[in-house]
C-alpha cells in the first residue's frame, strides 16, 4: 500500500533536510532545556511544513493527508518524541480543530499565523481526576452576559506552558457528563491561566504543563463550534489523532531497528559482529516482519481516512498495536545494545523513554481495547 | 477497505463459492474428516464450477482471473474449520501445478493441466524428506537420467494429497555432485512401478492424506523433466512464494472465522449471570485479537497485490507467512479457552481449529526458516531475483 | 526445596518400573479404544499405588503427601494425559473427598475396595449450564423420608462412564446458591443414571461423561458429610486439586522437554544436529528455566500444604502459571520436531493434545486469576 | 512459607534494616537521586550498622551471618525505589570484595576489607571493557609483572561505584597469550597514578556513579595480586555465582514493591466511577503478575539455600538470574501502565523504577549470555566445578 507521489517525496526530502540542518544539531540541548526555542516554530512555518491541510485562505497549502503523514513521521525520526509531540500537538491538534470546528472569524484570527509558526496552539481535554473518561471533566464555563468564565485544571497539556493559544475543553453544563462539553480558544495573555511543567520520564524537549483556570473571561465568540458539541468534536477527532500516533510510533519504531542494525553490524562480540548471532537475526527478522506489517496497515487505514471512509475503529486498532509494538521493539533493540543501550550518550535509552508514553497518551491500551471490544462484539458504530 | 483490491465481480464471485461450500462441503465436513478423505467426486464437482482453474489460462480449462479471484477461494475454503479439507485444493491449483504451467513442456501442460483443472486428476508437490526437512538443497532422492527415462530412488515425506493422489512433482537430484544446481523437477505418476506409499497418521488435517513416499528404482519418462535440468531449485525458490503467501491468506482467514465463531458462542454462553461476552478481560482479548487479525489482513492483501504485479516479493511473503501463522496458533489457543471445557470437545469446530492450526507454523517451511529468511534479506541485504 | 526422602525415591521406582510393565506398552491402544481396562486398576491397587494418604484402617497406606506427588508425576510421564487424569479423578478426588468427609460407615464400605483398585469412583460437579460457576448448578436432591431424589445433569466428569460410584454435588436447597449444596455418593447400579463418552481433542485414554440422573433414588447415608455444606468441602479441597494439576503438568513439561532434548541430539538439518542452532538452545534454556522454577515452587507449596498451612492462594497460583507453562512447553517443543511434531507416530502431538485442557480443567485461568486477585487486591481470604 | 527460610532473628534483623532505611535513606533518595551519587556519609552510618559486613568474619569487622541475613538486605535495600541506591552495597559486599576474602592474601584482606565493612571505603569489579562486554575471556586490559609490581595499561566500562569509589578489583590480563589462564584479578586504588576515569550518563540508577576508566601504565604492587596469576577466570566464575543470585534477590523484590505500590495506587485512583482496582482486565494482569513474582520469589529463596549449604549452583543461579531480572522488565512495564499518564511523571516513583529496571538483564551477564550458560548445561550436558 503505498500512498505517496513523486510531490510527496519530494516534500519529504525538504523536510528530513531541513530537520537535519536546523533541529538535529541542537536537539540534544533542547532535550535539557526541556523546550524547543520559539525561533524554530517559524522556520518551520516559513519552510510550508505547518497547516499542509488547511485552506490556502487561512494561510495553509490545501494539501492531501499523506503531507501530514510525512511530517509526523519525518519528526519521529530524529529521536526526539518531544519535539515530535510539540509539532504534532500543535499541528494536528490545535490546528485541526480549530480548522475544523471554528468560526470562520477565529479560523482567520488563528489560522493564518498558526500556519506561520508565529503562533502556536496546545489542546487542553485532560484532566488530573478525569484521565481517559473525558464525560467526567470538571472545568466549568460559565456563560455570562459578556461572555464565559472558566475554572478548572487540566493535566498531561503538551505546549501546555508555553503555547500562544489553547483550545480547552469544558462544561457548559455541569449537569450533563459528555452532553455538556463545550471548546473554547483561550489566548495565552489572558488572566486567570496558570501553567507549570511536568518533568516526565521522556519527551523532554516537550513542555507538557499542569494548568489551572482561575475565572479566565473569554469573548463569547471564542467558543469553538456549537456549545455542548465538544465531546462530539473530540471524538470525531479522535481518528485522525490517533492515526497520527500510530505513524509516529511505527516511524520511530523503523528508526530505532536500523539504528541498531547499523551498530550491530560494528559491534563485535565472541569474535565476529554481533548481527552474526542466530538469536538476534530471528529476533530482527520477527520485529522487521511485525514493523513492516504495521507500517502497511496504517498505511490502508489513512488511505481510507483520505478517502472519507469512517475509520474509528480501524484507527484505535492501529494505535493500539503500533504504540505496543513499539515498546516491544525499543526493549528489544536497547537489549541489543548491551551496557551501551543503558548509557544516554546512544539514542537507544532515549528512544525506549520516549516510547514508553505511546500506550498511555492519546488513550491508553486498556481503552483502545474498551471502544473496538464495543465495535467488534457489541456492534456499536461510532 | 476492501474496495481497494475487490471489485463487484469479485464480491459476486465471493457469494457463489460460499454458496457452493455451505452446499456442498460444509455438510459433510464432519464426515470426510472421520473417513480421513475428501471424495473424488466432490473435487470433481469443485472442479466442474472452475474453482481448480482461476489462475490458469482457458486453453487448459483455466479461467485465467486475477489473483484475487484466488485469494477469495483460498478464504473461504479456509473458513470451512476443516484445515485438511482446504489444502487439497491449495496444494493441487497453487503449490504443485504451477511449475507445469510455467517451466513445463507443452506436452506435459498438455497432459496433466487439464485433468486437473477439472478435478479428475489431483496433484502433490514432493520436496521433503525424511532426513532434509526444509533443507531443500540437500535431498538424496536421485533422477539418474538412462536412455529414454530417468531411474529414481529415494524417499520423501510429509506430501500433502499423495496418498489418494494421481501424479507428483517431485524434486530430485539428476546431479548428485552439483548442490543445488543438480536439483530437477520431474513428474511421477503415483501408479508406477517402484513407487510405494504409507499415509501418515496427523494431529490434525484428518481429511487430508499425507503420505511417507518410496521410490524404488521407478522408471520416468525424460519428457517428464520440468524445464531444465538442474533448474529444479530455481523454480521451487520462485514458486515457494506463492505457497508462502496462499499459506498466509490460509491462516488470517482460519483466524477470521475462529473469531466470528467464538463471538458467537460468546453471546450465548452464560455464566455467574450473563452471557460471557460481557467480561472485561475476554472482551479485551477479543479486542487484542481482532486489531492482530485485521491489520495481518491488510497487511497480506498488500503482498497479494504486489504478486498480482508480478513483482517477486521474497521478503513480504516470508513475512506474511511467518506473522500469519503464528497468529494463528495464538487465536486458535486463545479463542479454544473462551469455549472452556466445551473448547476441549471434538462436537465443537475449535478443537479441530486448534489441531489443523499447529501445522501451519511448520509446514511451507517453519517459522524459523521464515526468520532466516527475513533475517539473510533484512540484515545482510541479500536479495532475491527471480528464476 | 527437596520433599523427597530415600523412601520416596523407592516408590517413586517401584511405581516407574511398574507403569513401563504394565502400562505403556499398552497406552496407545487405550488411547485408541477411549478408556482403560479394568484389570489395570486391580494391579496398581495390588502395588499399594492408590491410597496412599489414606488410614490402614480404611486399606490405605497412611503415607504422607509426597507418595499422592509421586502418583501424579510418574503417571503424568508415559504420555497419557487421559490415563494420569483417571488415575489422579479417583485417588485424589474420589477418594479423597471420601476419606475428608465420608462418614465411618461409607468409607468402611467403599475406601478399602477403592485402595485395592477393585473399585473406583469419580467426580461429579460441573453442569453443562454452570461451568466454573459451581454455585449455579440445578442438579437437585429431594429428601424424602426414605432418602433423596436426585435429578440433573452433569458434564466434563473424569471417569464419568465407567467407574464405579460417582460423588455427585446437587442441590438440597434449590433457593440457595452455593449455601445449598450437598455431596452424594451414587453407585453406578441404582437405575436413572445414564452416562455417555465424550469426543475430546484429547486426554483420549480416559472416558470423559456426560451425565444424567432421572429420579435416582439413594439412602440417607449416602449423604457425605452435612447437608448443604457441599459447597465449602468443594472449596476445601481445591487447593489439593489444583496443586495435583500443577505438579502434572510440570512433570509432563519435563517429559516433554527431555523428549525434544533426545530427538534434537540425534536430527540434523542443515549439516548439525539441531541442538546446535543457537536459537533453539536459547529457547530450551528459557523452558528448561521456566520449568526448574515452577517445580520448585510447586514442591515449596507441596511442603507447606503437608505442613497444614492454608494455600489456597498458592495452589491457586500454582495450577494458574503451571498449566499456562505447560501449553508454552508443549507448542515450542512441537515447533522443535519440524513436520514430525505434526505426526501421531511421535510422542509430542499427544502432548500437545493433552497438555491443551490443563488451562481449561479444574477451574480455568481466568477463574483463578478472578480468585487470585480477590486474595491479593482485595485482601479477600479463604 | 517463609519460615522454611527465615527464623525469628532474621525476621528482627528485617524490622531493623526497613526501619533505618526508612529512617536514614527513603527521606533523602529523591535529592541523592538528583545529586547523581549517595553521600558517603550515609555509607559510614550504613557500615557502622554492619550492614556491609553480614557476610564477612568477624575478625574483620563484619557479622559472620548466615546468607538469609544478606538476602533480607538485598531485598530491603532493593524496595526503596532506587536501583542505583541499592547497587551499591549489593558490589562492595556481593561482587568485589568477596575476591579478596576468598582468594586473597591476608595482607589484602587486612588492608582492604574492614575499611570497606566500616564503609569507609568503596569498591568497584572492573570486568567490562569497550571492546569486550560480557565476553570475560577476551578482556584486553594488561597487567605485565615489572620486578615488584604490575604496569597495567587498558580500559574498562560500564564499572559501578568506581567513579567516587576508593578501588577497584580490576580483571587482567597477566599473560596475554595465554587466553583464560592468562586472567588475573589486581587490587587497583582508584587514586593511583594513571588512572582517569569519566563518569557515564544512564538511563537510570542516577544516583549510582558508573564510569569509563583508562589505565595508563598504572604502577600496581605485586602484592595486590589476588590469589595466584592466571586463576583469575575460575576465581570470577565462581564469584559471578553469588553476583547472579544478589540480582536476582534485587529483581524480585524490586517486583513485590512495585506491585505494593500499584495496588495503593490503584486502590485510591478512580476512573469511570469507580477505583481502577475494580476492573477486571486490571485485575487479572495483577493476579497474573502477583503469581508469576510469588513463585520467582521461592525459586529464588531455593537458591539461596543451595547456595548457603555450599552448592555451587551455576545453573540454578543464571536461571534465577534470567527470570527475575526479565520478570523485572516485564513488571516494570505494566505497572507503569496502571498509573497511566501519571506513571509518565517522573514525580511519581514508577517512572524510576521503569527506568532503573531496565539495567536487569544486560548487567552482570545479559539474558542472551545466561541462556547460553544454560542451553551449555541443559543440552551439552556440561558442568562446572568451583575453582
Amino acid at each position: 500500500m503505498n500512498i505517496f507521489r513523486e510531490e510527496h517525496h519530494l516534500f519529504r526530502t525538504a523536510l528530513r533536510d531541513f530537520l537535519q540542518r536546523e533541529v538535529v544539531p541542537y536537539i540534544d540541548d533542547w532535550e535539557s532545556e526541556g523546550q524547543i526555542p520559539r525561533s524554530i516554530w517559524s522556520k518551520f512555518g516559513n519552510m510550508g511544513f505547518l497547516g499542509t491541510t488547511i485552506a490556502p485562505k487561512y494561510g495553509g497549502s490545501g494539501l492531501d493527508f499523506p503531507y501530514q503523514v510525512i511530517l509526523t513521521e519525518e519528526t519521529s525520526k530524529i529521536n526526539s518524541g518531544g519535539f515530535s509531540a510539540a509539532v504534532v500537538g500543535h499541528d494536528a491538534l490545535a490546528m485541526v480543530y480549530l480548522n475544523k470546528f471554528g468560526s470562520t472569524r477565529l479560523k482567520e484570527q488563528f489560522l493564518p499565523a498558526s500556519c506561520m509558526g508565529q503562533s502556536f496552539g496546545c489542546l487542553a481535554v485532560t484532566e488530573p481526576h478525569a484521565g481517559s473518561d473525558v464525560a467526567s471533566i470538571r472545568t466549568s464555563a460559565k456563560k455570562t452576559a459578556q461572555g464565559y468564565v472558566i475554572n478548572g485544571s487540566k493535566t498531561f497539556i503538551t505546549n501546555g506552558v508555553l503555547s500562544d493559544y489553547l483550545i480547552v475543553a469544558a462544561k457548559t453544563d455541569l449537569d450533563q457528563q459528555s452532553a455538556g462539553i463545550s471548546l473554547f480558544l483561550l489566548n495565552r495573555t489572558i488572566p486567570g491561566i496558570q501553567a507549570s511543567a511536568l518533568n516526565k520520564l521522556g519527551w523532554k524537549a516537550s513542555d507538557t504543563a499542569e494548568l489551572s483556570f482561575q475565572d479566565v473571561f473569554i469573548p463569547h465568540e471564542h467558543l469553538i463550534g456549537e456549545e455542548n458539541m465538544g465531546f462530539y468534536y473530540i471524538m470525531q477527532n479522535f481518528a485522525l489523532e490517533r492515526l497520527i500516533l500510530a505513524i509516529g510510533a511505527i516511524a520511530a519504531s523503523q528508526y530505532a531497528l536500523e539504528y541498531s542494525l547499523q551498530y550491530m553490524s560494528q559491534r563485535k562480540a565472541f569474535g565476529r559482529s554481533i548481527n552474526k548471532f542466530q538469536v538476534l537475526r530471528h529476533r530482527i527478522a520477527q520485529l522487521a516482519s511485525q514493523i513492516e506489517l504495521q507500517k502497511t496497515y496504517n498505511y490502508t487505514i489513512c488511505k481510507a481516512f483520505d478517502d472519507g471512509h469512517n475509520v474509528v475503529q480501524q484507527c484505535a486498532m492501529a494505535k493500539l498495536m503500533s504504540t505496543e509494538l513499539s515498546d516491544k521493539v525499543m526493549t528489544e533493540c536497547l537489549q541489543f545494545f548491551g551496557g551501551y543501550g543503558y548509557m544516554e550518550d546512544y539514542k537507544i535509552a532515549r528512544m525506549f523513554r520516549d516510547s514508553r508514553l505511546g500506550t498511555i497518551g492519546g488513550g491508553t491500551s486498556e481503552i483502545m481495547r474498551e471502544l473496538i471490544a464495543k465495535m467488534v462484539i457489541d456492534k456499536v458504530k461510532y | 477497505m476492501d474496495a481497494y483490491y475487490f471489485n463487484e465481480e469479485h464480491q459476486l464471485f465471493r457469494q457463489s463459492i460460499r454458496d457452493f461450500l455451505k452446499k456442498e462441503a460444509l455438510p459433510n465436513i464432519e464426515q470426510w474428516e472421520k473417513e480421513g478423505r475428501t471424495p473424488r467426486a466432490f473435487w470433481q464437482k469443485f472442479g466442474e464450477m472452475g474453482y481448480l482453474g482461476l489462475n490458469f489460462p482457458e486453453k487448459y480449462g483455466g479461467l485465467d482471473l486475477d489473483f484475487f479471484y484466488s485469494v477469495i477461494l483460498i478464504e473461504e475454503i479456509s473458513k470451512c474449520f476443516s484445515g485438511g479439507f482446504a489444502i487439497l485444493p491449495m496444494v493441487q491449483s497453487y503449490m504443485s501445478t504451477p511449475y507445469i504451467l510455467h517451466h513445463g513442456s507443452e506436452a506435459l501442460k498438455q497432459k496433466y493441466l487439464p485433468d486437473a483443472i477439472a478435478g479428475k486428476k489431483v496433484a502433490s508437490i514432493a520436496i521433503s524428506e525424511p532426513g532434509a526437512g526444509s533443507d531443500a538443497m540437500n535431498i538424496q532422492t536421485k533422477a539418474i537420467k538412462s536412455g529414454d527415462h530417468y531411474v529414481v530412488n529415494g524417499s520423501k515425506t510429509f506430501i500433502t494429497n499423495a496418498y489418494y493422489g494421481d501424479f507428483l512433482i517431485a524434486v530430485v537430484k539428476t546431479d548428485p555432485e552439483a548442490g543445488a544446481n543438480g536439483i530437477s523437477l520431474l513428474v511421477i505418476d503415483n501408479k508406477s512401478e517402484g513407487v510405494s506409499m504409507r499415509k501418515l497418521n496427523k494431529l490434525g488435517w484428518h481429511c487430508s492424506d499425507t503420505a511417507e513416499i518410496n521410490f524404488d528404482d521407478v522408471k520416468v519418462p525424460a519428457e517428464n523433466l520440468i524445464g531444465d535440468e538442474g533448474m529444479g531449485f530455481y523454480y521451487l525458490m520462485g514458486g515457494l512464494q506463492l505457497e508462502r503467501l496462499v499459506a498466509a491468506v490460509g491462516a488470517f482467514a482460519g483466524c477470521e472465522s475462529a473469531l466470528q465463531y467464538s463471538l458467537q458462542y460468546m453471546s450465548e454462553r452464560k455464566a455467574f449471570g450473563r452471557s460471557i461476552n460481557k467480561f472485561q478481560v475476554l472482551r479485551h482479548r477479543i479486542a487484542q485479537m481482532a486489531s492482530e487479525i485485521e491489520a495481518n489482513k491488510y497487511f497480506t492483501y498488500h503482498c497479494c497485490k504486489l504478486h498480482q504485479e508480478g513483482a517477486y516479493v521474497v521478503k513480504e511473503c516470508s513475512m506474511a507467512k511467518l506473522l500469519g501463522t503464528e497468529l494463528a496458533n495464538k487465536v486458535a489457543t486463545e479463542c479454544l479457552q473462551f469455549f472452556g471445557g466445551y473448547g476441549y470437545m471434538e462436537d465443537y469446530k475449535m478443537a479441530r481449529f486448534f489441531r489443523d492450526s499447529r501445522i501451519g507454523t511448520i509446514g511451507g517451511g517453519t517459522s524459523e526458516v521464515m526468520r532466516e529468511i527475513i533475517a539473510k534479506m533484512v540484515i545482510d541485504g541479500q536479495e532475491y531475483d527471480e528464476a
